[in-house]
C-alpha cells in the first residue's frame, strides 16, 4: 500500500492494523520516492537551521561530556527536518508547543543558538533565564511556549491554546508536538478529543521515532498506525516519512490551512529516527548498528544537502561557507553561554508567583 | 444585601465577566445545566455558549485547555464538578500551572483560577467527600482560597479571577444555600488577609470554610460556660495570614485548629508547627488539632457522623487546651 | 445504514462520523427488527431478575423520598436488560466491574435485593456493609469488584482483573460497564490500550443512554459512534440498541467467547435510555417528554413481557403471580433493611489497612 | 554483604518473586531495558516476560491495572519512572487503592506496592525533582515508606511486598549508588518502626531518605563544636513510629526536622504538630524545620543548590535550637 496522496480520512483495511502486521512492516508507511518540487532559496533556509540545530546539539553533547551541563539533556540529532520543516509551514503569530525534545523546535521557531546553549549552562542568559533548562524551553516573543517534560501532560495545554485563538477569532494554528510514546497517555486522548470536539485550529504531529526510550513502538501500541485513531476523534489524518524536510513543510502546511481554514485539527504521523539514544545516559542498545545505520542513510541533513547539489547545482563552495558559518555561530553561542552570568536569584524568587513581595522562603 | 453563597459566587463570576471579555467559565454541565450545584445559574443565558462552557467529562482535558488559554492571555475559571474529580487532573495543575511562570523564567502569567465545592455533603461516600487543600497548598506556584460566608466567597472569587496566578478555589459543598449579607457594589477580599469571626479571649480557634460555622457553633456552647472564644478564618489557605493567627493566640495563649480533611499533614499541621515556632512562650498549652478520623469516608450516616468534627469534641479540645478537662 | 450482523472492523464511512451528523441522526444504529430465537425459561428467569431490578430501584426511590436513604442515588430503570442480558452471558467464576449506577449489576451478578437495599440504608447487613453506599456495591463471593465512582477510573482497574486471568492461565472473563460520558476520559483510553495491546480477556461495554448528565452526547463525542475508537485500539468492536434482553446477552456471549477463547478484547455500544434523571436530584428537564415517552416503548421489562405472552404464550396469570413474587420478595428486603443494625464502627477500623492494631484515630 | 541501595532493592524484589508466584514487577523500560535506573537489572533474564512486564507510557492505567490484578489476589509490585509521574495516576492511587478495602466493606485486599525514585536529583528541573511523600500521607488507607540505607531499602522492600495494603515505597534517586552493609540471608525490617541512625544528646533531627545523610553530614561538623546530635529516621512515614522521635525529643529536649520537600502541610509540619503536642513540657526550644524553599526547582546548578537543604542550614538550625545562634 503506497501513500494516499488525500490526506483526510484514508481507510486503512483491518488487516494492516493487526499486531502482526505491525511486525512485518512496522511503520506500514512506504518510502516517499517522488520529492516534492524545490526551491532553491528556501531549501537553503531550511539546510541552515537543520544543520545549525545539529550543530547546536552536538556542541551541547560535548559541554555535557565536559560538565558544564548537567540533569537531562535529549538531542534531536537525526529528526531536524520535522520540526524545521513543519514549523516553516507557520506564521510568526502561530504557536509552537514541545515536548522536551525541543531544542531544535525552540531554533525552529526564531529562537537563537545562544539562548538555548546559556539556557543548557543554566545561565541568565538562556531562554528561560536558566530556570528551565534543556527540557523546557520558552520563548514568549516568538510565540514558542516551551517544552513539557511529562510525557503527553503538554497535549491539553496546545488544545487550550488553539481554544484562545478561536476564543478570539483570531487566524493563528497552533503546532503541538509530541513523541509515539505518549500516544497511550491519557492526557493525549483527552486533549485531541477536546479538540476534535470543538475544533480547534490544532495540529498534532507525532514524531514517531519508533522507540519511547527503549521501547519499540509495537511494545506500546497495539496499532502501529498512530492516525488510525483520528477517526475516533472525528479529524483529519495524515501519514508520511519526514526526512525531506520540503516533503514536511508541505504535508504539514496542509494540516496548518485545514486549521486554519476549516478549524479542523489534523493528526499526523511523521515517521523518523533519533540516532543517538533517548537521553544522555542511553547507549541505545537496544537498537542494532544496522538499524541505525540504514537510518542514518537518510539523515535530513544529507538528504537536504544532496539534493541543494544534485537539484539546485548549489556549488560545493556555496555550502562548505554556509557551513563555516554555521559553525561560526555554534562556537560563538557557546562562548557566549559560557561566559554569561549564572541564573539570576531575583528571578527566581519573581518568578513562582505574580505577587512581587511574596517571599517564598517565607511561606 | 442578603444572598446565599451559591448567589454570591455567581455574581463574582458574572460581574467579573461583564467587566472583562477575556474571562470565560468552562466546566461539566456549568451551561445548558445551569451547574451541577446551579453556582452558573442564568450565566449561558447571559454571557451565551462561547463564555459559558459545557465540558465532556475530561478534567484533565479541560483544566489543560483552560492553562494554556491562561498562557496566552485569557482568564479562564475551570469548574470542577467537585474537587474529587481534580484528582485525574491534577497534574495539570501542580505539573503546569503551578511551574509554567517559574519554568519559562517569568515569561509567561497564569490567571487562571479552578473552582468547585470540597470536602463531604452527606453520605457520598469514600471517593465524593474529600478534602483536597493540604495536597494543593504543599507545592509552590499555587494559591489556595477557602471562603466560609458569602461575603467572603464573592469578593475573594472577584480577587481571584483579578489575580495573574494560578488558584485553587474551594467552596463548602454545604455552604451553597447558606445565606449572609454582602456588601453592596464592588467588594473585593483580598487574597492572604484573614477576617476574625468571633472575638474571645480565652482559646483561639482556627478554623475556614464550613468549619467555621461549627466552630462559631462550639464557642456559642463555651460561651454558656463562660470560656471565651476566639475564631479566626485566613479564609486563604495559601498565602497563609500567619499573622492574624499568631496576634490572637499570643492574645489567648491557646490554640486549637479545626480541619474538615485529614490531619496526617494536613493545613492544621502547617499551622500548628508555625505557632509553635512563632508563639512557642506565649503557648500555655500543647496545640490541639481535630481532623476527620484517618479513615476514608464511610457512606453509612451513623458512621459519616462519627468520623467528621463536631460541637462536641471542639468543645472538648477547647477545654483540654485550657486544663478544664483530661485528655 | 443497517446493523451489521458481524461484530469486527466494521467500516463507517466518514460522512457518518460528522457532528452534523451525530445531530440529525444521534446514534446512527438502526432499529433490531429480528429478535434472536427465544427459549421460555431463559427468558423467565431473565425477565424475572428485570423486573426485581426495577423494583429495587422503585423502592429505593421512596426511601430516598422517605429520608432513610442519602447521599446520591442513581437509578437504571430503562436500562436493566443491559446489565441483565450481558451479565447472563457469564460463567460464575467471570467477574464484573461496574460505574455508580450498579444496582442492576450487583443483583445480576448473584447479589440479593436485600444486600442492595441494606447498603443503601447504611446497614451491616448491606453488600459493603454499609460502607460502600450505592455507588460502591461490592460482592467478593461472586465476583461482583464493585461499582466505582470516578468516571472511567475504574477501566483500568478492570484490564487489571483480566490480566490477572490471563497471567494465571484461567478462562474467566471480565465484564467493564462504563457510561458514554467516560469515553472521553484518559483512564479509559489508557485502559483499553493497554488491553488491546497486552490481549486481555476482557469486554468493554458502554452502556449508551445518550446523557452523561444533562449533556447529550453529540456535545460530548465529536465521532457519535463510540466503537468507531475500536480500530485504533486493535480491538474487536460492536454495537446494538438494547432493550430485547436476549439480543444483549446473544451479542455479549460472542464478545465473551472471543475473550474467553482468543484473548481479543471487544468494545460494544448498547443503545439504551434512562427514565429518569441521572441522579435524585436532577428532574431531567434537558429532555422532552415526548422523547422520554418515545424510549419507554421501548422499555425492556415491557418489551419481555410482551414477548413472553406473545411469542411464548406465556399466560396472564404465571406472569402475575411471578410479578407478585417479585414484589414479595422485595417489600422483604426493604423490611429487611429497615430492621437491620446500623454500618459497624468495628468494621469500619478494621477495613482502613489490614495491620488489625492499627486505631486509624490516632494516626 | 555490601550492596548499593540498588542492589538491595533488586535482591528484595528477586528474593520475594523467588518465594511466590503472584509477585510480578511491572513498569516502563522495568524489563529489556533494565530499569531506568537499572533497579530491575537481570529481572527479565531471571523471570520472564510474564512477571517482568513492560508497559507503555500510560502510568494511570498500569497503577490501575495493578489494582484491579491486587483485588483478586496477585501481588503487583508497580514502578514508577520517577514519583513525578504518578501525579498521572494518583486517582487510581487515591481514589482507589487506598479506599477499596473500606468501600468494601473489608472484602477485598489491596497488597500493592507502588515504587520508584522521588526528589530531586541533579538540575532535572521543576517537572521531575518532587517530593511527593506529603500527598501521599495525607490519605488513609496508604502506608508510605523512604528507605535511606541499603539494609532499610531491602528490608522494607520485602515487607512492603509482604504486606497486603497499598504502599508508596519512595527511594532516594540519589541513593541508587550509595553503598552499606546488608545482613545476609532474610532481612526484614518491619513497616512503622523507625531507627536511631545516630545516637546523641544535645538535639533531635528528625529526617529521611537522603536527607539522613545531609543529617548526619551536619551532625559529624556540629560534633566538632562539641554538640551531640542524635540523627533520627522513621524510615516509614506513615504509619510513623512517632514514640521513637518524642523519646529522642525528651532526651535531648530540642529538635530539628530536616525534609527534602517542601515545608507547607509538609511531613516536617505533621512531626513538628504531634512533636509539639506530646512533647510540649520537653521542649526547650521551638521546633525548627529545614525544606526546600518554596519554589519549584528552578534547573541551574547556583539555585537548585541554593533552594536545597544544607549542611549550613542544619547547623544553623541546630544552633539556633540550642540559643547559640540568633534567628
Ligand atoms: C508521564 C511520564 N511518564 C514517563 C516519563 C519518562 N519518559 C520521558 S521520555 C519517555 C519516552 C517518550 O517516548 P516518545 O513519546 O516516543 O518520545 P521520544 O523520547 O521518542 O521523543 C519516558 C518514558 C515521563 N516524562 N512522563
Ligand atoms: C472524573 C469524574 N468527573 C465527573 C464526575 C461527575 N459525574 C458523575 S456521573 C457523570 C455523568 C456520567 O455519564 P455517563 O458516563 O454517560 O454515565 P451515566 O450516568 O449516563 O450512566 C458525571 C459528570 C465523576 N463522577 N467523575
Ligand atoms: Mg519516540
Ligand atoms: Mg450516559
Amino acid at each position: 500500500m503506497g501513500l494516499a496522496s488525500s490526506s483526510e480520512g484514508r481507510y486503512i483495511p483491518p488487516r494492516r492494523r493487526a499486531h502482526r502486521a505491525a511486525k512485518e512492516d512496522p511503520l506500514n508507511v512506504q518510502r516517499q520516492e517522488n520529492a516534492v518540487a524545490v526551491d532553491k532559496k528556501e531549501l537553503l533556509a531550511l539546510y541552515q537551521q537543520m544543520l545549525t540545530i545539529r550543530r547546536v546539539e552536538e556542541a551541547s553533547a560535548k559541554a555535557y561530556a565536559q560538565g558544564k551541563i548537567g540533569g537531562f539533556l535529549h538531542l534531536g540529532i537525526g529528526q531536524e527536518s520535522v520540526c524545521v520543516g513543519a514549523i516553516s509551514a507557520l506564521n510568526p503569530t502561530d504557536y509552537v508547543v514541545g515536548t522536551y525534545r525541543e531544542h531544535g523546535h525552540y531554533i525552529a521557531k526564531g529562537g537563537s543558538a545562544k539562548e538555548v546553549l546559556a539556557e543548557l549552562y543554566g545561565k541568565s542568559t538562556g531562554a528561560s533565564g536558566g530556570m528551565g533548562g534543556s527540557m523546557h524551553l520558552f520563548n514568549a516573543k516568538n510565540r514558542m511556549l516551551g517544552g513539557y517534560g511529562i510525557v503527553g501532560g503538554h497535549v491539553p495545554l496546545a488544545a487550550g491554546v488553539a481554544f484562545a485563538s478561536k476564543y478570539r477569532g483570531t487566524d493563528e494554528v497552533t503546532l503541538c508536538f509530541f513523541g509515539d510514546g505518549s500516544v497511550p497517555q491519557g492526557a493525549f486522548h483527552e486533549g485531541i478529543s477536546i479538540a476534535g470536539l470543538w475544533k480547534l485550529p490544532i495540529v498534532f504531529i507525532c514524531e514517531n521515532n519508533q522507540y519511547s526510550m527503549g521501547t519499540p513502538l509495537y511494545r506500546t501500541l497495539a496499532v502501529a498506525d498512530v492516525t488510525e485513531r483520528a477517526s475516533g476523534y472525528g479529524i483529519a489524518r495524515d501519514r508520511f516519512e519526514g526526512h525531506d524536510v520540503l516533503l514536511v513543510k508541505e504535508r504539514i502546511a496542509e494540516a496548518v490551512e485545514r486549521a486554519r481554514k476549516t478549524q479542523q485539527p489534523t493528526l499526523v504521523e511523521v515517521i523518523t529516527y533519533r540516532f543517538r539514544g533517548h537521553s544522555m545516559s542511553d547507549p541505545g542498545n537496544y537498537r542494532t548498528k544496522d538499524e541505525v545505520e540504514e537510518w542514518k542513510k537518510r539523515d535530513p541533513i544529507t538528504v537536504g544537502r544532496e539534493r541543494l547539489i544534485g537539484e539546485l547545482k548549489v556549488s560545493e563552495d556555496e555550502l562548505i561557507s554556509l557551513e563555516a558559518a554555521v559553525k561560526a555561530e555554534v562556537n560563538e553561542a557557546v562562548r557566549f553561554a559560557d561566559e554569561s552570568p549564572v541564573a539570576s536569584e531575583a528571578v527566581m524568587w519573581n518568578s513562582v508567583l505574580s505577587t512581587p513581595d511574596s517571599d517564598p522562603r517565607k511561606i | 444585601m442578603r444572598l446565599s453563597y451559591r448567589e454570591a459566587l455567581n455574581q463574582a463570576m458574572s460581574e467579573e465577566m461583564d467587566r472583562d471579555a477575556d474571562i470565560f467559565l468552562m466546566g461539566e454541565e456549568v451551561g445548558h445545566y445551569q451547574g451541577a450545584y446551579k453556582v452558573s445559574q442564568g450565566m449561558l443565558q447571559k454571557f451565551g455558549e462561547k463564555r459559558v462552557i459545557d465540558t465532556p467529562i475530561a478534567e484533565c482535558g479541560f483544566a489543560g485547555v483552560g492553562i494554556g488559554a491562561a498562557m496566552v492571555g485569557l482568564r479562564p475559571i475551570v469548574e470542577f464538578m467537585t474537587w474529587n474529580f481534580s484528582l485525574v487532573a491534577i497534574d495539570q495543575i501542580i505539573n503546569t500551572a503551578a511551574k509554567v511562570r517559574l519554568m519559562s523564567g517569568g515569561q509567561f502569567k497564569m490567571p487562571i483560577v479552578f473552582r468547585g465545592p470540597g470536602g463531604a455533603a452527606g453520605q457520598l461516600g469514600a471517593q465524593h467527600s474529600q478534602c483536597f487543600e493540604s495536597m494543593y497548598a504543599n507545592c509552590p506556584g499555587l494559591k489556595v482560597v477557602m471562603p466560609s460566608t458569602p461575603a467572603d466567597a464573592k469578593g475573594l472569587l472577584k480577587a481571584a479571577i483579578r489575580d495573574d496566578d494560578p488558584i485553587i478555589f474551594i467552596e463548602g459543598e454545604r455552604l451553597y444555600g447558606f445565606q449572609g449579607e454582602v456588601p453592596e457594589g464592588e467588594h473585593l477580599v483580598p487574597i492572604g488577609k484573614g477576617d476574625i469571626k468571633r472575638e474571645g479571649t480565652d482559646c483561639t480557634i482556627v478554623s475556614w470554610s464550613k468549619m467555621v460555622h461549627t466552630a462559631l457553633e462550639a464557642a456559642e456552647e463555651l460561651a454558656k460556660e463562660n470560656i471565651s472564644v476566639e475564631v479566626v478564618d485566613p479564609r486563604t489557605i495559601r498565602p497563609l495570614d500567619e499573622e492574624m493567627i499568631f496576634e490572637s493566640v499570643r492574645k489567648t495563649n491557646r490554640c486549637v485548629i479545626l480541619e474538615e480533611g485529614y490531619s496526617f499533614s494536613g493545613i492544621g499541621a502547617e499551622i500548628a508547627a508555625r505557632v509553635q515556632s512563632k508563639c512557642f512562650d506565649d503557648l500555655d498549652a500543647p496545640i490541639e488539632r481535630i481532623n476527620r478520623f484517618e479513615v476514608p469516608m464511610p457512606y453509612a450516616p451513623n458512621l459519616e457522623a462519627l468520623i467528621t468534627p463536631d460541637v462536641p469534641r471542639i468543645v472538648a479540645a477547647v477545654k483540654r487546651a485550657m486544663y478544664l478537662e483530661k485528655n
